[in-house]
């Protein structure tokens, strides 16, 4: 078992554990910041697969970005912070149904669906290679999630604003 | 923060209820850096916004006014000192003056000029430990330091003349105790020279300063009519453009023999309470060099009698403290004692305008406003 | 840290244990280089502060002008007793000090100290860094929510608006020399310096280099900012949070965010200066005396250090110069200000780099 | 406006109400009737003097005075003005109104000396806390040697309501004290001194408790 291997296995571990943690805890602060360490874990995955800046972009848009907005509202509305949460409700079953075929599709698209590739081709420089990509084959998709950010932005804009009396 | 903040709420205490009623409540203070002392202000909140504001005071209460009551005339003068205690001088000098009133003695004139001197540099010294403390308030570190320094050569001069220096009990009905020692007027000369040459350095690092500026323009302002209303005085009724200064306007002493400027500002907001006090630290200055240069020879002690039983009767006087008019009000009934003995401090009659001056600020302009009142608390409380 | 491992399976090291036993050493010598520099930066500071105010500052522990005396107080900070509120989340409380640290440790991974010499020349250098200071945040709304007290609750919040409003400035201030470089590796970036500019011995960023000269004082204001240094110290003004998010810590937890804070002071100086002000470049004086092979590293860590330290000293002049902004001055700064001019920095060397193809 | 005409204004309004009066340098010394301060002070307010410069209330143990110390800040005139109200209940109309520096000054002389204001807007002690016995400036006010009382907000009702409870006990409560908003604290101050001292052990017993508990 070479260190990438067991590195993975670290990884993923940790990843899933926290993320039990974010779904169970009681508390909706710590599901917050374990939310943010279950993040962490999947960029070191991602730096495993050689895919350095996603594993950057994940650190600064999920966490730094996503996770800290995530606790700002969490804690502005004091009323929530520091209370338990209930983490399971009536429909118990259903939901544990609806969990379960979720994870049998996946693990069959997972072994079935792609062919998994002997050996990932080695990229060294993968970032530029985005940034020529996203600028020209894929420039239409990438504007229009620009728009769409800015719709969401404008949206936020709007709501947020105080009435004018 | 708290939502629970709301229940506590002392009894008998109620706010206006807001349109939104998503008010919360802050303490600041007993025990808080920017309070200069123990103060609590209790403030009602609408996110950074202050609605309103209910001050607390009275932790530093000793009933001043009853210890005056059972003391005779002459042990009282060392129980004022406590009052404002970063401006012992004026007092001992407003205690001493009423009495004079009170009994009719005059003192004699080379005694006058020895207070004038004395109570200049004690409003130096006082507005720089303000200016240093405000610095500090508005996060400049380095001006307090800077402050202290010029603040420390004037205690040194104080401690020259009485042995003391923050509580001096130098002042005698009728006169002063002992005259200036010899090195006293060239100390003082040099260190005017010194300090003169100090406030440009000050300007730099503070007052030409745009983020200071910033901090300080627009905020806190009080109205001439509120100002008026609320009887606030010194730099608080001058900062709100009334030009009044009880050294010009009701001279007492010898004050009318002295040129200076009265400086007066605008808005009556933080800044122009700063730019009065900063402009009276050079006017004091200049009332300083001329008093040692028209310092007449002679007596320093009126003649008193030897033991002080002022006539049955009453006297308010009055004198423009580095905070403002300090007063006091003494009723005689022919015994030892006075009868009734009431100081009017003025940080406390300031210090009751605050509600008015917040409203509509931020929370972190609190600081900013209630440095620019310069409140001593051993004077409010009593 | 390739170079070590290489060295170890040379000697015959099996692979596993040369990465491991590489990366712990490189890691002790980032501790033990983060505590020092951090301790000195401390006297250092104290000492300039005490020299600006007209005092002495430290003048007692170890003899000469008091240069023990960060030891003295390490010393005394981790001796103290551990306090942890009754009330606080007692898991995040011990977690929140840990997680800044460790994110100021992981920072200098990607500081080029010299010509080769750093931890790991990622390819995402600057990525790599903006993404990794953003994690600072969540340590500091860890810790103030976990102590269970207003003060440090505001602390934290002020803490996490004001390093979110100001990262986007950071970033697009610096995309400015990413675009002219075309690469976020450090080292190329500051391979890119190198040369004369006309008669200046200087091809920096901010000289002939870019012209960058708008980006570098965005990007040093909004660092500040990102550091919580004055005049952006909102997150700990003590006049009125008493100390903002750290207020319940003690003894050695506290000693940690202070390091932390120390070293966050330093990665920033040494990013402005790897991106701006031409990295480990300038004038080789030593190779004479050593060689040509230990002589341009050593020249090149000195006059790194020379340059991110001067940096630092122009942070803490500030510091003990400025007063504090108000929080909503603060964000209209960052987002009326800087975003804009750091917006038209951005487009006019974009034009800048169009206009120089089409010559 | 000079000091005598506005001695000859009052007189000429005010008639009988204003019992003494005399003019010393620039200051009009002059003792009034307590029932009509409020629309005294209006009347010299109208006058000029718009700047209050100081409230005290004075115990002349068959009586008690408010005194106003009137300037104005156009011309040199003084007004010092005292008007009387009587020992057993004293009270007097606010003049914060007319000047709101007399909201502090009027509470604090509340708090000292027990005079209360008619139309206060926050009728408050200021100095002592809020469950202290008593009006220390008074001439007969005991000293309790120890200060052992001090309760947070809740617990202040319950001391003021056991200090009621014990004076009401001992049958010295006069009906004065009912008609106030605090009518414990009014209650055991008014109370006869023999009372007082019979109500203290009440009124000590909890803090004691809590000390030993500590």
């Amino acid at each position: 078992m070479s260190v990438e291997q067991g590195l993975f296995y670290f990884l993923a571990a940790f990843s899933v554990a926290l993320a039990l943690i974010v779904v169970l805890a009681q508390n909706i602060v710590r599901a917050a910041v374990a939310l943010i360490f279950s993040f962490c874990g999947l960029a070191g995955l991602y730096i495993l697969l050689d895919a350095e800046f996603l594993a950057a972009v994940q650190v600064l848009i999920y966490v730094g970005g996503i996770t800290i907005l995530l606790l700002f509202a969490i804690l502005l509305t004091s009323r929530i912070a520091g209370k338990g949460v209930r983490v399971l409700n009536e429909q118990k079953v259903v939901s544990g149904i609806v969990a379960v075929v979720l994870m049998v599709l996946l693990g069959l698209a997972a072994t079935r669906g792609f062919e998994a590739p002997a050996e990932l081709p080695k990229q060294p420089e993968n970032t530029p290679r985005i940034g020529t990509l996203l600028m020209t084959t894929y420039a239409l998709p990438f504007e229009a999630v620009s728009i769409l950010l800015l719709a969401g932005m404008v949206g936020a804009i709007f709501l947020a604003r105080k009435e004018e009396k | 923060m708290d939502a629970t903040a709301t229940t506590t709420l002392p009894q008998g205490i109620s706010f206006e209820r807001g349109e939104t009623g998503e008010e919360m409540y802050v303490n600041m203070g007993p025990q808080h850096p920017s309070t200069h002392g123990v103060l609590r202000l209790l403030l009602k909140l609408d996110g950074e916004l202050i609605k309103d504001c209910i001050p607390y005071i009275g932790y530093l209460h000793r009933c001043h006014e009853k210890i005056g009551e059972n003391r005779n005339y002459i042990q009282i003068i060392p129980y004022t000192d406590r009052l404002d205690y970063l401006a012992s001088m004026y007092n001992n000098w407003s205690y001493v003056k009423a009495v004079e009133m009170l009994m009719g003695i005059k003192p004699p004139e080379r005694a006058e000029y020895m207070r004038v001197i004395l109570g200049e540099l004690q409003r130096i010294a006082s507005h720089l430990i303000w200016m240093g403390t405000f610095g500090l308030d508005l996060g400049n570190f380095t001006i307090f330091m800077y402050c202290f320094r010029e603040r420390e050569m004037v205690l040194d001069l104080f401690e020259s003349v009485s042995g003391q220096r923050l509580n001096y009990a130098f002042f005698r009905i009728g006169g002063m105790p002992m005259d200036f020692p010899e090195t006293f007027y060239t100390d003082c000369v040099s260190f005017l020279e010194w300090y003169k040459a100090r406030l440009p350095e000050y300007d730099r690092l503070l007052t030409d300063n745009v983020i200071f500026q910033k901090r300080a323009q627009g905020i806190g302002s009080l109205s001439r009519e509120d100002a008026i209303s609320y009887a606030c005085s010194g730099p608080v009724l001058r900062g709100s453009g009334v030009r009044w200064d009880l050294r010009r306007n009701d001279p007492y002493g010898i004050y009318d023999r002295f040129e200076f400027k009265v400086p007066v500002g605008e808005r009556g907001d933080v800044w122009d309470r700063y730019m009065v006090r900063r402009i009276e630290m050079e006017e004091s200055a200049r009332i300083v060099e001329q008093a040692l240069a028209q310092m007449p020879s002679g007596d320093i002690m009126g003649k008193v009698p030897k033991t002080i039983k002022p006539a049955p009767g009453q006297v308010y006087s009055r004198v423009e403290s580095p905070r403002g008019e300090l007063g006091h009000y003494i009723v005689s009934d022919g015994t030892p004692n006075p009868y009734r003995y009431r100081v009017r401090s003025p940080a406390y009659v300031n210090l009751s305008a605050i509600a008015a001056m917040l409203k509509g600020c931020l929370l972190a302009d609190c600081v900013a406003v209630l440095g620019s009142i310069d409140i001593v608390l051993g004077e409010i409380d009593r | 840290m390739d170079f070590l491992i290489e060295k170890a399976t040379a000697l015959g090291v099996p692979t596993l244990l040369a990465q491991v036993g590489a990366m712990l050493a490189v890691c002790a010598v980032i501790i033990l280089y983060i505590s020092v520099a951090a301790m000195f930066m401390i006297w250092w500071e104290r000492k300039i502060s005490a020299h600006m105010q007209v005092r002495l500052g430290p003048m007692r522990v170890g003899g000469w002008h008091g240069w023990a005396q960060s030891i003295a107080d390490g010393v005394k900070l981790l001796l103290k007793e551990d306090i942890i509120p009754t009330q606080a989340d007692k898991l995040v409380f011990a977690l929140a000090p840990i997680v800044v640290f460790a994110t100021a440790l992981a920072t200098y991974v990607i500081v080029p100290f010299g010509p080769g010499l750093m931890v790991k020349d990622l390819n995402i250098g600057v990525l790599y860094y903006i993404s990794i200071s953003s994690l600072t945040v969540v340590g500091i709304i860890m810790a103030g929510w976990s102590s269970n007290n207003k003060y440090s609750v505001l602390g934290a919040m002020r803490s996490a608006a004001q390093a979110v409003s100001y990262e986007v400035p950071l970033v697009v201030s610096v995309l400015g020399v990413i675009m002219i470089v075309g690469s976020l590796n450090m080292q190329t970036i500051v391979e890119h310096q190198a040369g004369r500019w006309g008669p200046l011995p200087w091809n920096w960023m901010i000289f002939g280099g870019g012209l960058q000269v708008v980006g570098f004082l965005c990007y040093f204001t909004a660092a500040l900012a990102e550091c919580n240094r004055m005049p952006f110290d909102i997150p700990e003004a003590e006049s009125e949070l008493v100390a903002g998010f750290h207020v319940e810590y003690s003894g050695i937890r506290f000693s940690m965010f202070f390091l932390a804070e120390y070293a966050n002071m330093f990665v920033v100086a040494a990013i402005a200066v790897t991106m701006f002000l031409g990295g480990w470049r300038g004038p080789d004086f030593v190779s004479p005396l050593l060689g040509a092979t230990l002589g341009p590293k050593v020249a090149g860590v000195f006059w790194f250090l020379t340059k991110s330290y001067f940096l630092i000293f122009v942070m803490m002049w500030l510091r003990w110069t400025l007063a504090r902004l108000r929080v909503d001055q603060l964000m209209h700064l960052g987002w009326k200000v800087l975003l804009p001019i750091s917006f038209i920095n951005l487009g006019a060397t974009g034009l800048w780099l169009v206009l120089k193809d089409m010559r | 406006m000079k000091p005598e005409e506005v001695l000859e204004k009052l007189k000429g309004q005010f008639g009988d109400a204003v019992r003494e009066a005399e003019v010393k340098d620039q200051t009009v010394y002059l003792t009034a009737d307590g029932a009509r301060n409020l629309e005294m002070c209006r009347a010299l307010h109208g006058m000029g003097f718009t700047y209050l410069n100081c409230l005290s209330g004075v115990d002349w143990k068959d009586r008690f005075e408010v005194v106003y110390n009137i300037s104005s800040l156009t011309f040199p005139t003084k007004v010092h003005l005292r008007v009387t109200t009587s020992h057993d209940d004293p009270r007097v109309r606010s003049v914060t109104p007319l000047w709101a520096t007399a909201n502090w000054h009027e509470r604090e002389t509340w708090d000292l000396l027990g005079i209360r204001f008619d139309g206060h807007p926050d009728h408050r002690r200021i100095l002592l806390s809020e469950d202290w016995v008593g009006h220390p400036l008074r001439k007969d006010y005991v000293d309790e040697g120890r200060y052992v009382r001090f309760t947070p907000y809740g617990e202040a009702k319950k001391a003021a309501a056991k200090a009621e409870h014990a004076a009401a006990e001992h049958k010295a409560a006069p009906a004065t004290g009912e008609a106030t908003s605090e009518p414990g604290k009014m209650a055991a101050k008014a109370a006869a001194p023999a009372a007082q001292a019979a109500a203290k052990p009440e009124a000590e017993a909890p803090g004691e408790a809590e000390s030993g508990e500590a």
